[in-house]
This record gives structure tokens, C-alpha cells and sequence, in this order.
């Protein structure tokens, strides 16, 4: 079922979420979460883009080369990274008083699933192997555009963009665009819509791997991968 | 502690394990630091070899197994547990789910202005984080100009131990990158603060401007191993 | 404005005249200071001379009469405010009296701490300032562990006029002594942020580890006459 | 009915809360009002006491010299101070955050009336000409100790330790000390206790200008003046 193999699949996720943020002709201020979306810093271009870091960081730069590492300036997935000119660090209250007080233009999440109204579920499967939330819940809400980078299906071919999700909700309606290796969506007026689709992709190929009932905007572009 | 009475400043700088020492059985502790930044970690290693038990660790994640915070699960020091994120250490679900520990979890933004909120007076607040999740269940939610929201009470401790860059012998703390995470925040919400620092300086020698957490937030402070 | 647009930094560097056209009848205006420290002088003045009116004006005073922010009450431009003490200005509790201006007053404390709750969204909190007083009448009284505590709403603004002293051309800000008082806080809490200061200097010319206000929340910067 | 002048009563007045603040065997940090309280930092003697002001300042200094005045560097009462080594600035959030959440040991407060439960009234005369509040109702309900400094009666001799507040309140039992010119009197258990008697006052005296009730401590002491 996996037609773009997984590594891949991730490296076209970051590309083009990248690139929507390279295309900002504003400054814009992004959070990046723990996987992919880690991965979007490398592709971005411009200086539009100034990353912020939860655990107190604004002006993150990319990942400390070998030997570089200072293992106090590190990014909210404890990667050690580097300053950029005019970066500032501050507590973890004004880190999330700028998450939560609609300060950051945009962030980027994994996740399990997400379903046709755009419920994100991404901090926890059950099994009791795991306790944990992190920022996600106070991201999701307080971020004035949340998108979702996942793969399409699992690794065994199950749909993640779903009717009502399965797993517990990391927040209620709060998705706004979904990349995947194959498709983008944008939820519009409550509704998911298609934006872009993979050249690989056909439309029944995208309805076969997605349970979420979805529209298909008339402008439908080929994604640029 | 006699000795340090007459050290600069006002007296607050002892040992790590004289301050060790000012802490109970039961007591409630916060610890700053994010993963391995800014981790208070000779007070946590004293913490760890001193025979004080029924904890309750206030703290955004619990290191890993056996390891910095997580030797106090490791060692049974711990009773409960207050944080964020504990899937860096499985012990800890695995302590949880075995009912030897109570876990309650916060979302991150929430954990930390919890603890703001306790250390400045502030019994409760309103968020939107975690509204309509697990993590709301059983709390009071209320709308402002349509928007639900959750109340969260302030989270207090009785000792925070903290880490911090400079302090002056007053115990105004400087920090270091993003070594300051929860720390400027815990300092302000325990009876009793305890600072770890790097070096010790004189009054008047940090900018007046540059200081994050002012002294009288400071109870103890000690230098740290480094 | 498009002759900055080609300025260093992200272009967030305009005059205090194009500054002031950014702002509209009716707005809703944080404006930064306590008695004459951290006043935004400029942008007051320009605001002054400028046909703006039917605003409500949030700030710890109001000047004095046709001083500074009392000009505003002076040349009628004032609907109604929102702030602390306004006994050095005589004329505020004069045009309330007659039915002129709308005033609503917080205690210190709760004023700042409702301006930081809307930088940070939160929408209300509680807090013990003012129970059992006038200020807290037809307000929400709660009991937490014992204590009364009143609710207090977050209060917003459509526009904040701050001052500081030093920006750099992202917008990254310092401060200088007591002028720091309200205006990092009102810089959080406004739809469009105006920061009038002294000297704008380079990206990387302060220090990271002493930012007051990061320059997201900044988003015009004007220099002062001082 | 003033046996002591006004001027020379608020100084001694002023001295008394140094004396209380001076005698401390520990760092203690506390905020001064304006007016009588405002005084007592020139009477303070050792180097225990540290002076916040609410406007964003801990480690006040005296009154700058003439000629050295900085508009920028002023207390609370907008008089232009000086620094003390290792003083530091912050914005007004964190200073009420210090005062609401019990970190400042005393604040020294002028008030209009106070009444035998220790209710204050000292932030408006309803006449209509005033209109402001200040940070008194932040500071009575989070310092931990509240001391009232103000003459024992008004200039035309009416007692200002009354049984209830004539004026709108400040706070509701929130005094812990009351220093005038003639008395010092502490609330114990709710109840107003008379700790200290001037000079030249008698018990009588204080009876016949004071309204509230109050309790002779068996311990009562000449007040050092």
C-alpha cells in the first residue's frame, strides 16, 4: 500500500510544507514539532521564517554541526541547535503566553490521525507504555494555523485521516491543512477539502486510502514534489 | 551552618548537602529543566543518595531510568508525580500502571502557568488547552465570548530546586540559553528555593537590567559541581 | 510606507506620523507608562495633533491636564478609560462626574496582570486584590482553599503605544530602569504594537540573553525625538 | 487635640516602623507607600531591609540628590531615586506577581480610617474629585505584613481607629500593625491590641481618641519616640 517509500514520503511532507512557508512574503514565526515536522526547517528558504522553540527559544537555527553541540541550547525535541542573529530566549510561561496568546503564525504537528472536522489525535496510543502530552494541546489551540504533516496510512495501509478519530483527541477541530505524502487538505467553513494531490495519486487512489468524507476544491492542483 | 553567616551577602549560599538537608520526607519539590537543559544536577544527584522518600516531583519530565530525576523512581523516593512529559522514561508508565505511583499530567503550557499562577498569587486561571480532551475531564469548563475554556488551579511546592547560570551572593539568577526553561518560573512558586549555580558573583556584578529572577525569590543557593 | 520596506531587518521601521495613521476612531489603545517614566512621548503627541477620537484609552494614569495622555481628555478625543490612578489629573474624575467619559478602574495589580492574561490567552483569572471592596461589586467571588478571590476578565486592545530604549530592526526590545514598568507587558496584549525607542540597532547587537520583549510581538518600531 | 504637631508626628511615626524594620535579624523586603511611608526608608538603619517598588524596582536607594534626578528611575510615588548595589528592574506583572503572591515581608501604608477588625479604608474620599486606586488593594491582601502609619486622629480630631470604615474599604481585616503618633496597637487574633503608648499620652488619652475597641496588652511598653 505504501507507495512512496516511508523515508521519502517524510522528505516530500517537510519539502512542502517548507515551501509554503519560503512563499511567505511576511515574516512569519513557526513552532515545529518532534518528526517530520523537525525535518520542514531544512527545506525552508528566505528570511521570512523565524522558528520558535517552546522550551524558550525565538530565532532557532538548524541543527548544531558534529562536535558543536551545547547540550543547554537544544530545541523542544532535545536536539542541540544553534543561535541566529537576533534570537532571544525567555521562560517556559512566555514561550507558551506566546503560544497560547496567538503569537506564533503557524505550527507544525504529527499525528495519529485526524478526522473530517479536523479533531488532531497525536499525543498518545493507549497501550500504557507511554505518559506524556508535551505542548501539543496548548499548540493546537493557540496557534493561529496549525498543520498536520503525516503520512497518508499507516505502515499497514490504514487510513489516518479519518471520520471521527479512535484515538484520544489532542484537540477539537483545530486542524487547518494536512500534508501528506500523497494529497494536501485544507479545512475550510468546517469542511476538508483537497487541494493538491501527488502525481503519483489518482483521486480513487486518494479516496481509497481516506475514511474522512472530503470535497475536492475545483482549482485541484498537482502537488509539486 | 554557622560558617556561611558570615559569607557575603546576606548568608544564603551553603552545600549541596547542606540544602539537601532542608528538605522532608513528603514534600512536594519542584525541579526546573527541559530533557537534559537546565537540570539542577548536583542537587538532584544529593537528592537522589539522601534517604528522603514520599515525594512528590513537580517537574516537566523525570530524566530517564536511573538516570538524573528518574533514579528518584528507580530508588522509590517517589510517591506522585506532577508533569508533562514522562515518555523519555517508561518506568514511568510502567510505575503508574502498577499503582506504585499517581501520575497527573498537564499540558505543557498549562503545567507551567500553573506554577506562574502559584507564584504569584493567583489561585486559578482559565485555558483552552486540552479543552474537549482526557486531560479536561472532571474539570470545570466555561465560556468566554464563545470560546470554551478549562479552569486550572495554581500548582504550589514546598522546595524548588532550581538551576541557574550566575547568581550574586544577594541571589539574583542569570540563566543560560535554554537552560531557563521552567526554571525563572519554579523560583517563584515554592516556600523554599534552592538555586544550583555555575559561579557566584558579587552584588552589582550583573546588569541590573540583566537579571531574571530577582533575589528575593531565593532562599539557598549552591554551587554546583561544573 | 514603501520607502522602508527596503530597510534592514523586516521592514517594521516606520515614522511616528506613518505610525499614528494606523490607528482609528474608536480604537482601543494600551499606552505604556507610569507617571512620567515610559511614556511614548512621540507617539502621544502625534496621537494628540491627530483627528482620532472616541477612543478608550487603557494606561496605569492619564497625565495630568493637557499634559501628555491628559491632552487626549483635554481635546475631547477620549470615550472612555480603563486604568488605575488617575488622581494626578483632576480633570478625569471631573469629565466622569458629568457623564462625559466612561472610567473603569482596576486595582494595580489586577489592571497588569488582565493585560498580561490577554498577551497570553487567558481569558479570566482569579485573584484576592479587591474583595469585600466597591471594585469587586457585581464581579464573580470564589473560594479556593478558603480564601475569597474575585474573577477578573482579560483586557485587550486593538493598539498599544509602548516605550523602550533600544530596539533592534526585528523589533527585539530593552528597556531602561523603572521605564520598563507596563510597556513589555501592554507589548503582548495588542493587536498592532508600536514601540517608540531611543536607538535601533542591528539584529545581534543585544544581548539574546537579555531581550525584554521578543520581536514577535513587536510589529511597528518608530524613533523617538527623546 | 493634636498634642504632638503634624510634621514632627509623621516623623516620629516614620521612625518607629524604621526602628521594627531596622531590629530585623534577617533579610526582609518591603514596599512603602506614599506619604508617611515613604519616610521611614531615611530612618532605616542596617543593611538587612531591602525596598521594592511596585513600578518595577527591587533594591530602591534613597532620594536622588539634587541635580541627579533621572525622570526614567523613580519609585512609586514618582519621586526620582537611586540604585543600591544589586538592585534589579522588572516589568509590572512580575512586581504585582511579588506583591499578590506573598513574596514582599511588609508594606508600610497612610490610610484614612481603620477599623477595630482591621479593615482599611485609604484609597478614595468619596467627594468626586478623586478617581484612582493605586496598588493599596494588591498590596494589603499580598504583603504579608501590613503596617498602617498614619496620625492617631483627623486634623480636626476625629479618631481614625474606628469601629467600622465610614469610607469605601481597601481590604476587609487585612491590618496587622498600626503605628500613630501616640500608639502602636497590633491585630491578634482579629482583635485590635494596644502594644505601645507615647510619652505623653495616658491610657484615657488613647481611649478618649480612638473609637474602636481595643485590648491592653499586659505587656503594654512606653513607646520609644
Amino acid at each position: 500500500m505504501n507507495i512512496i517509500p516511508e523515508a521519502e514520503a517524510k522528505i516530500r511532507i517537510a519539502k512542502r510544507i517548507a515551501r509554503k512557508f519560503s512563499e511567505s512574503s511576511k515574516k512569519i514565526i513557526i513552532n515545529l514539532g518532534v518528526g517530520i515536522p523537525t525535518m520542514v526547517a531544512d527545506y525552508i528558504e528566505g528570511g521570512n521564517v523565524c522558528v520558535q522553540a517552546e522550551n524558550g527559544m525565538l530565532g532557532v537555527g538548524p541543527v548544531a554541526p558534529e562536535g558543536m553541540a551545547d547540550r543547554q541550547l537544544i530545541n523542544a525535541g532535545r536536539q542541540p541547535v544553534t543561535e541566529t542573529r537576533g534570537c532571544c530566549y525567555f521562560d517556559s510561561s512566555i514561550s507558551f503566553g506566546m503560544i497560547r496568546g496567538g503569537h506564533i503564525d503557524a505550527t507544525v504537528i504529527g499525528a495519529f490521525e485526524v478526522s473530517k472536522t479536523g479533531d488532531i489525535a497525536n499525543w498518545v496510543i493507549p497501550n500504557g507504555k507511554q505518559l506524556g502530552v508535551g505542548g501539543a494541546m496548548d499548540l493546537v489551540s493557540g496557534a493561529k494555523e496549525v498543520i498536520v504533516a503525516m503520512t497518508h496510512t499507516t505502515k499497514d495501509g490504514k487510513p489516518k485521516l479519518v471520520k471521527n478519530c479512535s484515538l484520544p483527541v489532542t484537540g477539537i477541530g483545530e486542524a487547518d491543512m494536512v500534508v501528506t505524502e500523497l494529497a494536501v487538505f485544507c479545512f475550510e467553513d468546517g469542511e476538508m477539502v483537497l487541494k493538491e494531490i501527488a502525481p503519483e495519486a489518482s483521486l480513487d487512489l486518494i479516496r481509497s486510502l481516506t475514511e474522512a468524507e472530503f470535497k475536492v476544491d475545483a482549482n485541484l492542483k498537482t502537488m509539486e514534489v | 551552618m554557622e560558617a556561611s553567616k558570615n559569607m557575603i551577602g546576606n548568608g544564603k549560599i551553603r552545600s549541596v548537602d547542606e540544602a539537601i538537608l532542608l528538605i522532608k520526607d513528603g514534600s512536594r519539590i519542584m525541579v526546573g529543566g527541559f530533557g537534559l537543559a537546565g537540570n539542577p544536577d548536583c542537587l538532584i544527584d544529593a537528592l537522589t543518595k539522601s534517604s528522603v522518600r514520599d515525594l512528590t516531583i513537580i517537574s516537566n519530565d523525570l530524566g530517564a531510568p536511573n538516570t538524573g530525576l528518574g533514579k528518584l523512581l528507580t530508588n522509590g523516593q517517589v510517591k506522585s508525580l506532577i508533569g508533562n512529559y514522562y515518555n523519555w522514561n517508561p518506568e514511568v508508565a510502567k510505575a503508574y500502571n502498577e499503582g506504585v505511583i499517581d501520575v497527573k499530567l498537564l499540558p505543557q503550557g498549562t503545567f507551567v502557568e500553573a506554577i506562574r499562577a502559584a507564584g504569584v498569587g493567583i489561585p486559578a486561571f482559565y485555558t483552552p488547552a486540552s479543552v474537549g480532551t482526557e486531560l479536561s475531564k472532571n474539570k470545570e469548563i466555561r465560556s468566554f465570548n464563545g470560546r470554551d475554556y478549562v479552569l486550572e488551579e495554581a500548582v504550589h511546592a514546598d522546595v524548588a530546586l532550581i538551576k541557574a547560570y550566575k547568581a550574586d551572593a544577594l541571589g539574583n539568577l542569570i540563566y543560560y540559553k535554554t537552560a531557563r526553561n521552567f526554571n525563572p518560573v519554579m523560583a517563584m512558586a515554592a516556600d523554599l528555593v534552592i538555586a544550583e549555580v555555575d559561579e557566584i558573583v558579587a552584588p552589582g556584578d550583573l546588569d541590573p537590567e540583566c537579571i531574571i529572577t530577582p533575589h528575593l525569590f531565593v532562599d539557598v543557593i549552591v554551587k554546583g559541581g561544573k
